[in-house]
Formats: structure tokens, C-alpha cells, sequence
């Protein structure tokens, strides 16, 4: 009843009515109406090939606000931790490691969202999905590595694809 | 900067280093354009400098060698010929007027009118879109044409190849090839197609046209391409459909031209479209523009759909 | 505060720049590019601040979409034109350049 | 009021600007492409945010707001994933890493 060509919809109406900001010319909104029924269209004819089903989970999407918010205050803690080891590399000096990491997601959508929040926080950076699980991530430092397999950001991902 | 990278460009012999290189030099060239306030040009340097050509000529390494020929002969005639054409030009400049004072003669004769008729007679208020689309709808159509004929040509020497019908390739939940960018294309490609539609559309109020959003429509679906394979961006556009598409741009062009004679006016003048003269232009640009838009992203998908199937078939 | 805030981010441009000449790898080149395109989204949302026409932005949102597809691009090709036995592509090093 | 807000963009524009600028020097900096990484992520993330952020304070509650939240909305979606293309091709390419071991627990790094 959610699915995702529906969410999509309305997020591309949203867009458009966002960039375009001419909410009073008959002619631009019917352009839009149709603009968006063409993407979605053309997004339906893909749809079947690769699906992401857990996008259509509303609660996800719900519980992504919050997460977001988590994610921003670690980003900015480690920016400070990555800034610091630049400006003074004597006093803070880098320690590259390349580990893998276990991962507790199983959709394709939860590994990606888990991969894009270890390479958007600055000192980690995602490698490559390994088979069976597992995540090879690159760290600046023995302490990020140590930091990222506590295992916070992993729970926190995936308690959010929970139906 | 402009400087320094043309200078490495010529100087590095690994045309990869040349090709990123030539990325970075036209979005500089582009902040260059916007400095200018040529905000159009900027835009169309953007989405055609730093992109697509960048890409295409990515293609053409692939399909040909990565690095520079030693010269077969010695550089100097070369050089003698381009410095002093460069110092001619240069003594030609002199005798110019200086850049953007009043009374240069380009300033007098045409952009007086184009400035100040144009909110009258076209009511467009991009100035550039009705100089480009109105005034001066001869040279786009010419533009269009060209750019159709380039697929011709590419289409003649390379060849699209024919397409599988994709089997559901990529559900292997464990190890499919490239799934963090797969989920990611998957998710903005819409959003990038319908971006360049806006952009298309509102060509009139802002910044953009045919020739941008055929680009970016073209790059987004380009993305999903790159990250798929030639299968799967079939099954979504197949070249059966685009070159028909391609030249039906061209013919919706030269048919509002045509209409606009039908209606007991000259070629490509709209004002007969409507009742009002300046609806009827406006209508006029919105075709031309769609036809434009439609003839630019066929083409550029389509080449790029040639590169790839001869790319895939040299393994 | 807009003009002082374009002239630096020029001065980063320029250092990113330096990254590009550099490079050693063609990673690397493609990181700096990576990095130039992104000084140049700001550059330009903070120059149409600056100028006082903020409807260059839609130009900067061009750039960023241009930017992601052709690193993608990019990469892919780079993929498909190193061959494994011969890396040198990716590890270009002085003596071949002029 | 106006004057609060003048204030505070010109702090998060001149942050932003000193932390792109730090990322440009990590670039330069750091030995080798996975670490150099981390540095540029730093432009594309908070430097970007500050910069933004600066200009919305500027433009208030209006559409123009909305364009420079979706160009960071824009940037922060492909950023890591442009990254992870960068350092996935490399990897896979074997291009070498200069990593340091754990001084007391053995990590041998993984084949590709």
C-alpha cells in the first residue's frame, strides 16, 4: 500500500515544486505533474530488476530524522578529531588501519546506509561489502577503528529497518 | 589556474591525467563564466564541458590507447605559426573597443533592441533563452541538426548493440558487483531526471534550456548505465525507441517553424500561435526547447550507448 | 564577508589544484577533482550571495549531480582499462611524463 | 537583529572556509591515497554544512533556503559514495597502503 514508485511520487512532486517555486502558473504545475509521471514511469519499468523493498517501510523513514540527527554529532566529532590530526601531526599522529568489520544488516538498502555513514564521518571510510557479512573498512586511527567496532552505529542502522 | 592547468594539460603524456585535467579546466572556465554574470553559458559549461565530454572522451580511451604518440616531428614550425598567429590576434584586439564599455558597436545596434523589445515581444524573462529560441531560431535549429548528424555519424562507425532482455542479473543478495553504488544511482537517478526536466521547463525564468537539460537527462541516465550495465539501462530506455525520438526533436523544431508559415507568418516566427503574439512565442520556445531537449538526450544516450557496446565487445 | 569568503575558497581551489598536478596516482588526480568540483559548488553558491543573484545556485546543484556521475564515470572506465598485470596506468610515475 | 545574523554568518562562513581549507591541506599532507581521503571528506562534510548553513542564515525562511538545503542534501548523499567508488577502485586496483600494525594484537591486512 506503500510501495516505493507511490513514495516516489511524492517525493519527485515535492522536488519539483521545491526547485520550480512558481506555485501559481497553471501551465509549469501541469508540466510537472507530467515531468513526474514520466520519472516514475521510467523508474517502474527498473523497478522490478533490482528492488528495495525496505524503502517503503514507513516507519524507516520515520525513524530517519532522528537518526540523522546522531549521525550529524558524530560527523562533527570526528571532524574535529580528523582536523586536529592534520594541523598538528606531530602531537596527534595518524595510524592508518584496514580491518573488516562485522555487520548485523541484511537488506541491501541497511548495508548502504551503514557504508555511506562510516565513509561520511571523516577517519573511516568503507572499502568494499565482503562476503559473509562483512564490512573492510579503512581507519585513520587504531582509536576510529576501535570506536566503529563498538558497534553503536551498527545497532543504530539496524534498529531502523526494523519493521 | 587557467593558465597552469592548460600548461600541464600539454605537458603531462598520460591522456588520463589529460582528460582529468581538462574536467578541472572548464569548471574553472565556468566560474569564469559566472563571474562574467553569463549565467547560461556557465550552465551549459557545467553540464557539457565537466561532464559529458569529459566522459566521452574517457570513451574514446578506452576504445583507443591511453597515452600520447611520441611526436613524430620536431614542435618548432608548430609553435613559430601559433605564436604569431596568437601576437596577431592580440595586435588585432588593440584596435578593439574595450570590453563592456557603452558604446561598442555590439552594445548599439542589436543587443539595444534585443534588451528592450524583448519583454514586449516575447515576454520571456530569460532575455537569453529568446534571443537564443526567438530571435535568433535559425542558429539553434542549425545547432540541433548538428548534433543529430554527430549521431549519425557515431551510429555509423560504432553501432548500438542489440540488447538482452536482463534475467534478474543482480539478485544475489551476498555478492552483487558494485551494491553501495547500485542502491545509491538507484536512488537519485529519478531525482536527477526529473531536475533536468525542471531545467528544461523553465528555461524561460531561469538559467537552462534544451541543450542543459538534454545533458543532464542524459547523465542521469548515463549513471544508471555505469552502474548496471548496457542490459539493464535497456530495459528502462531501449535505442529502438531513442533515435526515433532523436529525430522526431528535430522534426517537432522544424514543424513549430513550419506551423508558424502554415499560419501566414515567416519561419520559425511563433507570434502567430496564439491569439496574442506573445503567447504564441511563448509556446513557440517551450516546443523548440522540447524539441531541442529531446534531440540532446537521445543523442547523448544513444553515443554513449555505442561507446559501451563496443567497449564491452573489446572485453 | 561573501567576497572574502570566494577569495578563499579560490586559494583552497588552488591548493586542491596542486593535488592534481601532483598526483602521483590517478586516484589521486580523480580525488583532487573530486575535491575541485565540490570548492566549486560552494564558490559559486556563496558568489551568487556575493553578487547578489542567489539563482546561480541552480547551477551549483547541476555541479554537484555532474560531479557524482563522473567520478562514477570515471572510475568505471579506469576499471576497465587497467589490466591487473599492468597497473602502470594507475601508478603513473615521472618518466612518463614529457 | 540583523546585525546577529550578519555575525554568525560571517563565523560559519569563516569556519567553513578554514576547514575546507584544512581538508585541501590534508590532501597535501597525508602519505597516501586511503589516508588522503579521510582529509578531503572533511570539505565535503562539515565545510560544506558551515558554508550552507551561513548563506541560509542569509537568505531566511524563503526557496532560495530550500535550493542550498538541497544542494547539501545533494552533496551529502553522493560524497561518501563517490568516495567509496574512489577507494573501492583503488583497492581492488591493488594500490598499495601505508598502514601501521596494532603494536600488540597481530592484523594482517586482507587480500582483495
Amino acid at each position: 500500500m506503500f510501495s516505493y514508485l507511490r513514495s516516489l511520487s511524492i517525493g519527485l512532486l515535492v522536488f519539483w515544486l521545491l526547485l520550480s517555486g512558481y506555485w501559481d502558473n497553471g501551465l509549469l504545475l501541469l508540466l510537472g505533474v507530467l515531468s513526474m509521471l514520466l520519472v516514475v514511469y521510467l523508474a517502474g519499468r527498473i523497478e522490478r530488476y533490482y528492488p528495495l523493498r525496505s524503502l517503503a517501510n514507513p516507519r524507516t523513514l520515520l525513524r530517519l530524522p532522528a537518526y540523522w540527527a546522531w549521525l550529524f554529532v558524530e560527523v562533527v566529532k570526528s571532524n574535529i578529531d580528523v582536523a586536529r590530526r592534520i594541523w598538528f601531526p606531530r602531537r596527534y599522529p595518524i595510524s592508518p588501519v584496514l580491518e573488516q568489520v562485522p555487520m548485523t544488516q541484511t537488506t541491501r538498502l541497511g548495508r548502504t546506509i551503514y557504508a555511506n555513514s562510516i565513509t561520511l564521518t571523516p577517519g573511516t571510510i568503507s572499502v568494499r561489502i565482503m562476503p559473509d557479512s562483512k564490512l573492510l573498512v579503512h581507519a585513520l586511527t587504531h582509536q576510529g577503528m576501535d570506536d566503529l567496532k563498538a558497534g553503536e552505529m551498527d545497532r543504530r542502522v539496524t534498529a531502523m529497518g526494523e519493521q | 589556474m587557467l593558465g597552469a592547468t592548460a600548461v600541464a594539460i600539454i605537458r603531462l603524456r598520460s591522456l588520463f591525467a589529460v582528460v582529468m585535467l581538462s574536467g578541472i579546466y572548464s569548471l574553472l572556465s565556468a566560474s569564469i563564466f559566472v563571474a562574467l554574470d553569463a549565467v547560461d553559458v556557465a550552465f551549459t559549461e557545467a553540464a557539457v564541458g565537466a561532464g559529458i565530454s569529459t566522459m566521452l572522451l574517457l570513451g574514446t580511451l578506452v576504445l583507443t590507447g591511453h597515452y600520447e604518440n611520441e611526436p613524430a616531428h620536431k614542435p618548432l614550425i608548430p609553435l613559430v605559426v601559433v605564436i604569431v598567429t596568437g601576437a596577431v590576434l592580440i595586435w588585432g584586439t588593440l584596435d578593439m573597443p574595450h570590453f563592456g564599455q557603452p558604446d561598442n558597436p555590439i552594445q548599439q545596434h542589436v543587443a539595444p533592441r534585443y534588451i528592450e523589445d524583448s519583454p514586449r515581444e516575447v515576454g520571456v524573462p530569460n532575455m537569453v533563452t529568446s534571443v537564443l529560441a526567438s530571435y535568433r531560431g535559425y542558429d539553434t535549429f542549425g545547432e540541433t541538426t548538428v548534433v543529430f548528424t554527430a549521431l549519425v555519424g557515431v551510429l555509423a562507425l560504432l553501432g548500438v548493440r542489440q540488447g538482452k532482455t536482463p534475467v534478474q542479473p543482480y539478485n544475489h543478495p551476498d555478492q552483487p558487483p558494485r551494491p553501495v553504488l547500485q542502491v545509491m544511482s538507484k536512488l537519485l537517478m529519478p531525482y536527477i531526471l526529473l531536475f533536468a526536466l525542471y531545467v528544461q521547463f523553465h528555461g524561460d525564468f531561469g538559467p537552462g534550456g534544451g541543450f542543459q537539460a538534454g545533458v543532464i537527462f542524459a547523465s542521469g541516465v548515463i549513471l544508471y548505465t555505469l552502474t548496471f550495465g548496457l542490459d539493464d539501462a535497456y530495459a528502462m530506455i531501449h535505442p529502438r525507441i531513442l533515435s526515433p525520438l532523436a529525430a522526431l526533436g528535430v522534426m517537432l523544431y522544424g514543424a513549430t517553424g513550419v506551423a508558424g508559415m502554415l499560419l501566414g507568418s515567416n519561419f520559425l516566427d511563433y507570434s502567430v500561435l496564439a491569439h496574442d503574439p506573445v503567447h504564441g512565442q511563448h509556446y513557440g520556445i517551450l516546443l523548440i526547447e522540447f524539441g531541442v531537449g529531446l534531440t540532446v538526450a537521445c543523442v547523448m544516450i544513444m553515443i554513449f550507448y555505442a561507446f559501451m557496446s563496443r567497449g564491452e565487445k573489446l572485453g | 564577508m561573501f567576497g572574502a569568503a570566494c577569495l578563499g575558497l579560490l586559494v583552497v581551489m588552488a591548493v586542491a589544484l596542486v593535488r592534481a598536478f601532483a598526483g602521483p596516482s590517478v586516484y589521486d588526480r580523480i580525488l583532487a577533482v573530486n575535491m575541485f568540483g565540490t570548492k566549486t559548488v560552494l564558490f559559486i553558491a556563496v558568489y551568487g550571495f556575493f553578487t547578489g543573484r542567489p539563482d546561480f545556485l541552480d547551477i551549483a546543484l547541476v555541479y554537484t549531480l555532474i560531479n557524482f556521475v563522473g567520478v562514477v564515470a570515471v572510475l568505471r572506465f579506469v576499471e576497465k582499462m587497467i589490466d591487473p598485470k599492468d597497473p602502470s596506468p594507475a601508478t603513473e610515475n615521472r618518466k612518463e611524463q614529457a | 537583529m540583523t546585525l546577529i545574523i550578519d555575525g554568525l554568518t560571517a563565523i560559519f562562513l569563516a569556519l567553513g572556509v578554514f576547514l575546507a581549507f584544512t581538508g585541501a591541506l590534508g590532501t597535501l599532507r597525508f602519505p597516501d591515497l586511503y589516508t588522503r581521503l579521510h582529509a578531503s571528506s572533511i570539505t565535503d562534510t562539515l565545510a560544506s554544512f558551515m558554508i550552507l548553513f551561513g548563506l541560509m542564515l542569509q537568505a531566511g525562511l524563503t526557496l532560495i533556503s530550500v535550493k542550498l538545503l538541497l544542494i547539501f542534501l545533494f552533496l551529502w548523499y553522493t560524497s561518501p559514495a563517490s568516495s567509496h567508488a574512489l577507494i573501492r577502485a583503488a583497492y581492488l586496483n591493488r594500490l598499495p597502503a601505508r598502514l601501521i600494525r596494532r603494536p600488540n594484537k597481530e592484523t594482517p591486512p586482507s587480500k582483495p
